[in-house]
């Protein structure tokens, strides 16, 4: 990696120059330079990343495991070398643990439709909260019509924290799991999933968590939390797109029905009986995006070389520089202030749709996401058509922000 | 004055604004403009759904020609339907189903009426299409 | 696209020529010039192909649809540009009938976990062939299983050849679908799928083609085959990895369940009623394989710049080439002598075993496959562990025939 | 001889060749060679399971030491295991669970006891020391 510094924790590292490891950010829209403040829904790649997926088609490429020939040997060990990086990078406590899925909906729904399926029956209840991704609504509401099963949500406070004493009622001996993200992409709250994870370990329920917005931000460690069930998407923290990791137990994924049937995922195959390949294997049919799993390991690589406690610095001082400045605003009004919060800022001008704001702003060559970002429900409780949601990652300045407030004051006066 | 008429001139119009901003204005003042549509209208019935904002529209026929009203949340987009209701509400109806909304492009409108950008405007101009073609 | 020939049918391609745009085919291995025989398990990338990835990553990514930004649109737009590319290479009716899944494993156990899941009942039976990869075996085991319903499988004559008569007498009133490769991958059979979709629609029977090894090989034409399935893989015609489609009937995909959960595939979320979106993203939950998506454009484009004819016939020299000299080896014995058959040649070399042969080939810097080519139950059917199999791609040349004969011959010497 | 005096003489014997036909000639040959375990041993309960090539494994425990036989289906991974065979069997039970198998990897055999190969060889070595611990 060229740019990011080598100092891990203590020193400072050097923010605008890692910026120029990304190249998108070089490029104009509508006729000015770029302010890219979406990264929650997608961020963006470093030269990095794109190398190591470039340098594997071009000098590795040929389909993994099983081949007797040395280009495809090399080609399953950079594929397997990144299963190792992830392994670490969560510290999970075993690479056979980390399955590689298409990202973060994929890991929900193969955990839906194999440890759903088999454990849930009528009556049985899952709970989720009521700032979730659909990508972790939908799966659910799917297992537990087909099973007669109920999805029950833990309500939030008007700062957009979950109400923990709501959550302690919910969880009951009906509760056959818990599902809850991580942090809000709506909201920007960080939830208290070791706390959530302790009480339904109490009572001998497995917890699942969306970790698609913690992974780019925080450092995340499975062992330590003690989760049954972690995922994420690559292309949220600076890796491609098409590549998510679906960590699980040993214990709870070799008891859990295959997902996909396939190559790869099979010991041996005959008309009459099929037997499952061991770990990873079991939940990875077909053939598996090779190069994606090598642009999620350099991903891994390249956070893991900026560090995560200088992202987390970096990234607090810009969400508290942006809320204040933003409250500054006559009339701007911030969805989700909870105490322990990542760097989205979701807020409402006026009374004005989120699509004017977002237009102009796109005019000024920012881009925010505006809508509901698929938290319809969340919205309805909020009684809210969606927000302007701008998001920072380690990539973003402090002139990013003074860009988004001049833009939203310059959207205030056009559409006031 | 035909479809091509009032388009004309509306790119006419336009050709005045020196950059996005007044143009944006202009829009937003059209937006901000009374209601476009009978409330009774603002139902179920009548939306049209985007992601990103709602769409309400209404076609009257009135003999051979269509009368449209409607409506959005956003008030861009309402600027917009306020262009598109101009130049073709009160057009024969085989105009309707016939017409080529070249205004759109050439004012520099264009990605508004992207079927990605999902603000509902693409479905309201098929629809107001498919009216042309029904009441013709 | 650089190199590959302007004319698309009649006059000559300049196959050496468009070797050169494939990168790896200038690596070593084992210290000699690759000669890379095993595209029928990946295939290789050109130049044309990672460039639009990497230049989808530097100058357009951002998530797809719904973003006001420019950006966004830019990114939306080169992605829904691919699935127009897809169609007009299939010929389907409609882009609304070309679903993003990973590859052909996704693309069938997607069909068989939602068609498959509503249509079968106890009884009922689904028909597959003995020459079936796993990935067309196991996902129809799974949902039999749970259904209660059966698998029939057609046998195959000596030569690897679909026994039709059977065919006629398994095809019953029982037959809920009818799932069959159009190109063998293990020993390279050309099925004759228009008369299996003629028969199997004369009774109501839909069917489904595994067309991941047909795709690179064959010009296909989804409505003149009007075949109601038919899946492929991007990694296999020189697309990237991660990435593949499946082509449906509107009328069927409309009537099945939808899939995964998610992002996108939802119309309006409540906690208590959710609606789906319409085709295709109904089937296409989360966020997809952006950059994997363009690459799949990307090589449809250079196929089709090169042209199927030309590729058929270069390849179909190739084939006659390497059989005729390869049965020129003593004790060598093809396994697969279809009367229609794709570039792939299977055999075996007196008695030893697949893995020497191939063991000794990568020394030679020969690439080939060996062992069961995930074909259990046809390497049962013949009564061998495996086989060796060379499979030829149109960037494969006379010159690597050659030096497969000789390098087979080496080992026929060394392990005789 | 100890695991590594023997580690060190196939070491020796190896520097010999001059290129890897005559290293793989030689394996062949030591492939060749009688069979390496009694048949009654080849059977599902001694099957170790790889996707390439198949190995069957057995161990005696006389007194302290290991003795092991083994056989495969193909003949080069038979040549290795006559060369792992020659390394391990007759050994203490502990310096079995101990050793370190290095000389794999200075005659330039490492890529066949990747876990990636599937020939059935690593699970092997894997299974090989397991019988070590249990006799010790
Ligand atoms: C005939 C056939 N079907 C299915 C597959 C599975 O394709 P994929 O691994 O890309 O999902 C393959 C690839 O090996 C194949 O050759
Ligand atoms: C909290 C949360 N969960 C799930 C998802 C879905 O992730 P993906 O679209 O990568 O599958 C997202 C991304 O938008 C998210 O923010």
């Amino acid at each position: 990696m060229a740019t990011a510094t080598k100092n891990k924790s203590t020193k400072k590292v050097d923010f605008d120059k890692i910026r120029k490891d990304f190249p998108l950010l070089k490029r104009e829209m509508n006729g000015k330079p770029i302010v890219f403040l979406d990264s929650a829904a997608s961020s963006q790649k470093p030269n990095y990343v794109l190398r190591a997926m470039d340098h594997y088609y071009k000098k590795l490429h040929a389909n993994v495991h099983r081949g007797v020939y040395q280009l495809s040997q090399e080609a399953t060990d950079a594929f397997e070398k990144s299963r190792r990086l992830v392994k670490e990078f969560i510290n999970a406590p075993s690479e056979k643990e980390c399955i590689f899925v298409r990202g973060t909906t994929e890991g929900i729904n193969l955990v839906a439709s194999t440890y759903g399926r088999k454990n849930l029956e009528a009556g049985d209840e899952v709970l989720i909260s009521t700032m979730e991704h659909h990508s972790n609504i939908v799966p659910w509401q799917m297992v537990c019509e087909e099973k007669g099963a109920h999805l029950k949500v833990v309500p939030i406070n008007e700062d957009g924290e979950m109400i923990m004493s709501e959550f302690d009622k919910l969880l009951t001996d009906k509760t056959k799991i818990v599902s809850i993200n991580h942090i809000s992409n709506a909201l920007g709250t960080i939830n208290p999933i070791r706390e959530v994870i302790a009480k339904a370990h109490a009572k001998g329920i497995p917890v699942m968590i969306d970790g698609a917005q913690a992974i780019p931000h925080l450092k995340v460690d499975v062992q330590e939390l003690d989760v049954d069930f972690y995922t994420f998407s690559g292309h949220k923290m600076c890796g491609p797109t098409g590549i998510g990791i679906l960590y699980g137990k040993a214990e709870l994924l070799n008891a859990m029905p295959p997902y996909h049937g396939g190559g790869e995922m099979i010991e041996t195959v005959t008309f009459e009986k099929t037997t499952y390949n061991t770990l990873p294997h079991k939940f990875e049919a077909g053939t598996p995006d090779i190069a994606g799993v090598v642009g999620i390991g350099a991903a891994v690589e390249y956070m893991q070389k900026i560090g995560h406690e200088a992202i987390v610095q970096h990234e607090h001082e810009l969400l508290e520089y942006a809320t204040t400045e933003l409250k500054k605003i006559d009339g701007l009004r911030i969805v989700g202030e909870a105490k322990e919060k990542a760097s989205v800022v979701s807020f409402l001008l006026g009374n004005s749709h989120p699509y004017d704001v977002g237009t102009i702003l796109d005019k000024l060559g920012i881009a925010v996401r505006t809508g509901h970002h698929c938290t319809q429900p969340l919205m309805a409780r909020f009684g809210i058509p969606g927000t302007v949601r701008a998001s920072f990652a380690f990539y973003n300045n402090k002139e990013d922000v003074d860009k988004l407030v001049e833009g939203v004051k310059r959207a205030a006066r056009m559409l006031g | 004055m035909t479809i091509n008429e009032i388009q004309d001139e509306i790119i006419e119009e336009f050709a005045f604004f020196d950059d996005w901003m007044e143009k944006y204005e202009y829009i937003i003042d059209l937006g901000k403009s009374l209601p476009l549509i009978d409330p009774k209208y603002k139902d179920e019935a009548h939306l049209i759904k985007g992601c990103q904002s709602q769409v309400w529209l209404h076609a009257a026929n009135e003999g051979k020609q269509v009368d449209f009203t409607a409506d959005s949340d956003a008030i861009i987009t309402k600027g917009i339907i306020a262009l598109l209701v101009r130049v073709l509400s009160g057009q024969p109806a085989e105009a309707v189903a016939q017409s080529d909304l070249y205004f759109i492009d050439k004012i520099g409108l264009k990605e508004h009426l992207s079927p990605t950008r999902s603000n509902g405007l693409v479905s309201m101009v098929k629809q107001m299409k498919m009216y042309g073609v029904a009441m013709a």
